[in-house]
């Protein structure tokens, strides 16, 4: 049912919106969340980044964790788009969009996803500096607390 | 069937991002010796082809495994034809 | 700082999004929350809603919920768009966007001013039903419990 | 300046919802008795201007009020050139 992607182009927010909601009269709110790239991390400044991810593991992972927020929350919708490739500071990274009548249900469920996908989710992540080297992110704790908030919790 | 044959089949190797650019290329095809039936034993062996191998699973403790698309630990069985992938923790989003 | 307005047209999420992001490389992620009009509602369906507002006391009040948020969170920017006048099933009604270094701020800054939009801020909305006959919403106590959690903690 | 006077000057007192169905308008400029000093007093004093007015105010508990555009209870003080609101509990988004 939700819709699942990785892809190296980007995504426009609001056709992503008007596809998850065409037609549809019973949604009373979309939960949203965008992820771009910033020109800095761990205090230095980033002029790229790389993603690399898992195809077929990743899709399928995300389509599991899409199924595990509609069975946890009640939502009429789901889309999660994911790039890949070379990205530049400002560039969009990720989208997770819900579809719910019930606002806390969609922004609950937004954050479970974006969690999840910034934890648990088959994706590398390389940055490049303005000295010309480059580096792959180490997964941070901080992260990993973040998703296991989730593993405790019902709604 | 057993002990007296030198490999139990093929095994197809990803390898994703650092654990990549050690190992020298994104995917191979390995004889599975048929002393090799977990995941933690195929690593002790594949650190065993060559440098670039070694310097891969050096930094044994990061390194994470997906058996057949699933995250899979150390004492996961291996088994001919399956697709085993090695890469450090993820870092999406 | 934050962009506020109350407009009986429709909004463009990913326009939104352009003008909030625009130039921008320091921004790590974008809460959005978009409420739609539901066709039902407390068991009856609704052909459609009117909204209304008081004019000035209600820009003011969103701009002052909006420096809140942004003295809560670290926000780098924030819009609030609520429509006002006769509004179908499935158009949007209320937009929330949050941009922050920090996904979970941008994340529970949405949730808070989303709540407060349901429940604080000076709009009545009227349901106008299959039968021809309207009524005026009353205000919901589960409404006022989720504004009330913001009350008590910090983020 | 005291109790001598009939009136103390004008007030605007908006509506919204369905007070403003009720009362008829959204809005009217009165003239402030001087007896009246809070939110309570005057809405004790609209409900005596007609029929429209008094049904407005008859469900009492329900009614919230502005003054100068800030949310304000019933012992809040209104003076000449106040701008007074009264309409329902709020119901956006």
């Amino acid at each position: 049912m939700a819709g699942i992607r990785v892809q190296a182009e980007d995504f426009d927010v609001g056709a992503e919106i008007a596809a998850l909601t065409a037609g549809r009269v019973d949604i009373g709110g979309i939960g949203c969340f965008v992820g771009t790239v910033r020109d800095h991390g761990a205090g230095r400044r980033i002029t790229a980044m790389t993603l690399e991810h898992y195809p077929g593991m990743t899709e399928q992972a995300m389509a599991r964790i899409a199924a595990e927020a509609e069975a946890r929350w009640p939502l009429q919708g789901c889309t999660l788009i994911h790039r890949v490739g070379r990205l530049e500071p400002g560039a969009n990274i990720v989208l997770v969009l819900t579809a719910s009548p019930h606002r806390h249900a969609a922004l609950d469920a937004t954050a479970f996803l974006i969690d999840w996908l910034k934890t648990k989710a088959p994706f590398w992540k390389k940055e490049c500096f303005a000295d010309g080297s480059e580096a792959w992110v180490d997964a941070r704790e901080a992260d990993d607390q973040a998703a296991a908030r989730w593993a405790a919790t019902a709604p | 069937m057993t002990g007296t044959v030198a490999t139990a089949g093929t095994l197809r190797i990803l390898y994703f991002a650092w654990l990549r650019e050690r190992v020298g290329t994104s995917e191979e095809t390995v004889a599975l010796p048929a002393t090799v039936t977990t995941v933690g034993e195929l690593m002790a062996w594949l650190q065993t082809r060559g440098p670039g191998h070694a310097a891969a699973f050096a930094a044994g403790g990061t390194v994470r495994c997906a058996v057949n698309q699933d995250f899979a630990h150390a004492d996961a069985a291996v088994r001919p034809g399956d697709e085993v992938a090695f890469f450090p923790p993820v870092t999406g989003g």
